[in-house]
């Protein structure tokens, strides 16, 4: 046993942490996004950052996403760190050119001299209210480009040490956080540390099945392993923590031990990521299933309004459960 | 505003007021609901800006089109739609005007030309535009209206919307309402611009500036360039000067405001202003005015109840409607 | 036997009958995008459409790619149907917000109301040395975004009757070309007929793989199902021709029929909308899997300039046998 | 022309000569390679438009930032950039500024502050804004140039950039190359303007026209906006009026310009033109301007032939450099 007294704080006070220790360290990192200055960000991730540094490194924009993203793409080749937000995920597709074709490739398509270290970070799911333009969770559309690496941790202290790793890493990273997580709480170290960038973390240990899952669903995935214990069932619980570059191994050796994998993402079924794990278990694991590869996602619809139909919408631990018996009972 | 106050007439004069005290009324009730905890998701008030959906509504012909950003109410509502629905939608029901899929941000009345709010801040501007388009296509005659605010003057879809509505010619009204803020944003940490209308010369088109809290001024510069446009006469921008009373959304205490700037805002709150004139001109009594209060209460009452009371919609419409033609998502849809 | 000579066009005349036979029936169909008009199309795909429409209905933009997916999403709504032309798929990025957010959304956040019929047709692949912002192949963004059609035709026939059938269709429909498919010749009919939406098609049959693909690639699993033949393998091409909505069931019915499967695309693998394949195997045909599902799909890399690389980037009929070969040495 | 001409000196005017016949013999030589079949992929030429890169060039400090379009040979050949090294990666070979991988519309040299020419029209605009915060974040003095075409100008991202660079008051120049078409879309095709350079306007800074066809005259128009952003005094938009000699790319026989218009260009070639001067002011002799054409020419037959000469890279390059720090594809990459 230590000293340290344990200290909790809650997810969006871990990013502001790692965003401050970070500055501290590198004059080269500066903010810019709509609102993340004075008012403290939309979400007030920011507020604390504005206080210390300032307007110079935590700069607000006008409304005007192709700027945000396509100005530190030059900031970065130049030779900043730009670390920039986009309020919602939905509105990264405004920015569609210059995440995709700018960011991820003038690396490699410039033959490696040009780098472009800069974290963009987003908020992603349903949950609030917010609607269809409010709502998404669009990480599939980023996995799938090139020379971009996706990141979407699901704890304040998986948040706080892969964003010290996003902000030190020499690539573009999106940096997804999960607006439901905002206030979730947890243990969290107060000086500087790193998660490796592309280390999946097994949250619980299971022997029967995997879930594999991201985000806010780690949460679900972790209540849905805890009432099928209760019916009997071991869970693993995944916690993918990147997306891009995947850990394969670890997906691969946790359903090589347990025979039977279920996928849980909260984003649209058709062409989500979940697809994508599927496939690599298909291939890699085929000779260790001992059952059909599972998907719990979301329904192929835009994010509705309506309380009743959004939290029919959201992926919950009912629902991993429900599928995860469906699995034995086949 | 003489010479247009003749032109309106004292009936008109009053429907004019009258669209003003129900747009501030449907607000104030969604404001003491949603405070409350009654009513999900976020809202956009639009109290303190009512004089530009008034006055640009009235000018327009029922089938013009109109479209409009996450500040909505007051353009539906000016526009004539009905309050029970939109109370229903901003609570989430199937009464509501998309049954309740879209709320605040998304509400959208077909019936009445009304291309829909918009979450993304700038959409309306592409939308409406391409709106234009289509009444120029069509050889209607038809005009199609885009509301959005100073903020989304910002965007690259204004830049790029303005400039194909000029070279198209397309019967484009733009109405750039100025309540000098986006969210926390100050116009002058935006632009360096005093007024927004001035963006109106990169794309060769009239830009020009109106009080926007001056319902007369604002359906003038408005029935001009409806006019212009009917006329083929090609786009105009109006940038409307005004300020919204309460914060970017409710819950939002917008201390990043000069209060004293905020107070003579208030000061020239456009209901009772107009209020003023109208009795000033013997078009209506002090108690006329608040009878018409009263009633607006009572009918926005009724309205709000009417959305609470109505169900919500059953799970089975989440997968409805992804696609025109078949709920399942695969299409069937489509005339041939 | 018949009277009619058969008629062999190619791929982009087949697109071009297409559009004028459609706008000859309905007034309501314009054509906007750049240089579509008097240029003729930057692919020479609109020319013969100008020709006969003229300036009213075959329309020259700005360089405004939001604009010319904004201003369609909103005469659609307003009744017409555009039917517009994006360059390059890699362009697409651009207008991700009027495409994914509003095209795709509207007639769902609007409750039904509103429908949006407009068709976005765009060149895809690699393979003519344009390097990484003119070749990419990105239809697994789209596939993943609810309220999209996506469809990817492979041979003349298959472009007219399905163009024709997306023009018809009051949904918004993405409507990939390959750049490499221009010149490909076909038999196509002169008038109109319609190839159903979401209906795939088996281009050869086939008793013991299964190769799934779309687009260029289907010819290069033909070249390749060719090659198998004559070392004993029989597979089964099956052409998906519309990726969303996706015929799961002509999938499962091959796959159940060969117990195997190789999903072919040009494409980037990861994220890519093999996975999606992948996945819907893994779950509903794993019954009758007799070994793994295997992907033959792009490298993860920008496309690259260099003839040498950019050969080496695209699949062709020898990795595709390749892969079948060791599927069955497995 | 005369004052800028003395503070040039004759050989600095000499050097500017120079850099125009460089840049058009090495466009002429891509373009008799690619017309023979030799090069892969497709090119757009700089012939005509060489004053602009010119005279901008000359008055950069070594240390500034440029960025470029598709049409980008021109500037990094006046930025001092290898050409041989350039013809090598037209070839897709490995000598390559960009190992092969990127060609001609994306060359990039870090060597020369050059931060890439691109494949999508307008993305320069605010990769250089974003290059002219750096420069102005780390307070070091330096500027950043985006070249760009008339067409971009109607791209939202122009819009973004010119807008943030203004707010932020960016020592940004923005050189709008207009050679009065994008593609085969004429500029009274896609804008309601006579000068782009009135955009500017729109953002509150200065835009500026000059004649692209004449070097000193842009070097001038360069010199002043260097000096106020490298001052602070922010950012610039030149437009420099000016020419393509070919079409759009090669193989494009540019019909859609009228001949007689074509005409009066090509005989305002910028280089004869001012070979005229040069020799007028006796800067230089007929013989002399001769000689630096035959100079230059044998060091683009050198220059082509290494291209040629240069080995395809290695297959295994393919998957390398899609990441910094590891060639696999998982990121390894950092400082800490
Ligand atoms: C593209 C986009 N960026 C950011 C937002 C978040 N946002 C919502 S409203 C708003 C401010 C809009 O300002 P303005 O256009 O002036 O309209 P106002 O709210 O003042 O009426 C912002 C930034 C958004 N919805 N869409
Ligand atoms: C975003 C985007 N849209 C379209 C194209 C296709 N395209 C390439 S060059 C060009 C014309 C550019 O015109 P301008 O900006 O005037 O430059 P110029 O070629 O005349 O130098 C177009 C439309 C592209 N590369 N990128
Ligand atoms: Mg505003
Ligand atoms: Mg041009």
């Amino acid at each position: 046993m230590t000293d340290i007294k344990p200290r909790t704080i809650n997810y969006m006070q871990a990013v502001a942490e790692a965003l401050i220790l970070e500055m501290r360290r590198d004059p080269d990192i500066y903010i810019a996004g709509e609102d993340v200055g004075k008012f403290g960000g939309s979400f007030g991730v920011t507020g604390p950052v504005y206080k210390e540094f300032g307007a110079t490194r935590v700069l607000d924009t006008p409304i005007s996403e192709t700027a945000i993203i396509g100005t530190a793409v030059g900031a970065a080749a130049a030779g900043l760190r730009p670390v920039v937000e986009i309020l919602f995920v939905d509105f990264l597709p405004i920015a569609g050119d210059e995440l995709f074709n700018q960011a991820a490739k003038i690396h490699y398509m410039f033959g490696g001299q040009v780098d472009c270290p800069i974290v963009v970070r987003t908020a992603m799911g349903a949950g609030i209210g917010a609607a269809a333009h409010h709502s998404q969770s669009l990480e599939a559309l980023v996995c799938h480009i090139p020379g971009l690496i996706t990141i979407a941790p699901a704890t304040p202290y998986d948040a706080k040490g892969l964003l010290i790793a996003a902000i030190r890493d020499n690539n573009p990273v999106v940096f997804l956080e999960h607006k439901l997580l905002y206030a979730a709480k947890g243990e969290v170290p107060e000086g500087d540390y790193v998660i490796p960038i592309g280390k999946a973390d097994v949250k619980r240990e299971g022997a029967d099945v995997t879930l594999i899952c991201y985000s806010a669903m780690v949460r679900q995935c972790l209540a849905s392993a805890e009432a099928l214990a209760a019916e009997g069932i071991s869970a693993e619980v995944l916690d993918l923590r990147t997306l891009v570059p995947l850990d394969k191994e670890a997906i691969l050796a946790s359903v090589r031990k347990t025979g039977r994998a279920v996928i849980v993402h909260e984003a649209c079924q058709t062409g989500g990521f979940g697809g994508e794990i599927a496939a690599v278990i298909a291939d890699q694991a085929f000779g260790s299933l001992k059952a059909p590869v599972k998907r719990v996602a979301g329904p192929d619809t835009p994010v509705p309004f309506s309380p009743a139909l959004e939290a029919e919408f959201i992926v919950n631990a009912e629902k991993i459960t429900a599928a995860v018996k469906a699995l034995f009972a086949e | 505003m003489g010479s247009v106050g003749e032109q309106v007439g004292s009936a008109g004069l009053i429907e004019l007021y009258r669209c003003m005290v129900r747009i501030r009324s449907f607000e104030e009730h969604a404001h003491k609901t949603f405070l409350k905890g009654g009513m999900p998701g976020f809202l956009h008030l639009y109290s303190g800006e009512e004089a530009i959906a008034a006055g640009v509504m009235d000018v327009l012909a029922p089938d013009d089109y109109i479209v409009t950003s996450h500040r909505g109410h007051g353009h539906l509502l000016a526009r004539g739609g009905d309050p029970k629905r939109m109370f229903a939608e901003l609570y989430g029901r199937v009464d509501g005007y998309c049954r309740g899929k879209g709320g605040s941000m998304h509400i959208a009345d077909m019936g009445h030309g009304m291309l829909g709010a918009n979450g993304i801040v700038g959409a309306a501007v592409n939308i409406g535009t391409g709106a234009a388009f289509a009444c120029k296509y069509r050889g209607d005659r038809r005009v199609s209206v885009a509301f959005f605010g100073d903020g989304s003057t910002n965007r690259g879809t204004f830049h790029e919307a303005l400039n194909l509505a000029a070279i198209w010619e397309l019967p484009a009204i733009y109405i750039l309402e100025n309540n000098h803020y986006g969210v926390a944003n100050p116009q002058s940490d935006h632009t360096k611009l005093k007024d927004l209308a001035d963006r109106a010369a990169a794309y060769g088109f009239p830009g020009v500036v109106v009080d926007g809290n001056d319902v007369l001024a604002v359906r003038a510069a408005a029935a001009e360039a409806v006019e212009r446009a009917r006329q083929g006469g090609g786009p105009t921008l109006i940038e409307a000067k005004t300020w919204r009373h309460w914060g970017h959304f409710i819950g939002d205490s917008a201390k990043y405001r000069d209060p004293v700037e905020h107070q003579s805002w208030l000061d020239r709150d456009p209901i009772p202003a107009f209020g003023k004139v109208l009795v000033a001109k013997g078009v209506a009594t002090e108690a006329e005015l608040q009878a018409i209060g009263e009633e607006v209460e009572a009918e926005m009452d009724a309205a709000i109840e009417y959305g609470r009371q109505s169900p919500f919609p059953d799970v089975s419409e989440l997968t409805m409607d992804v696609y025109v033609g078949d709920p399942q998502g695969t299409s069937a849809g489509g005339r041939s």
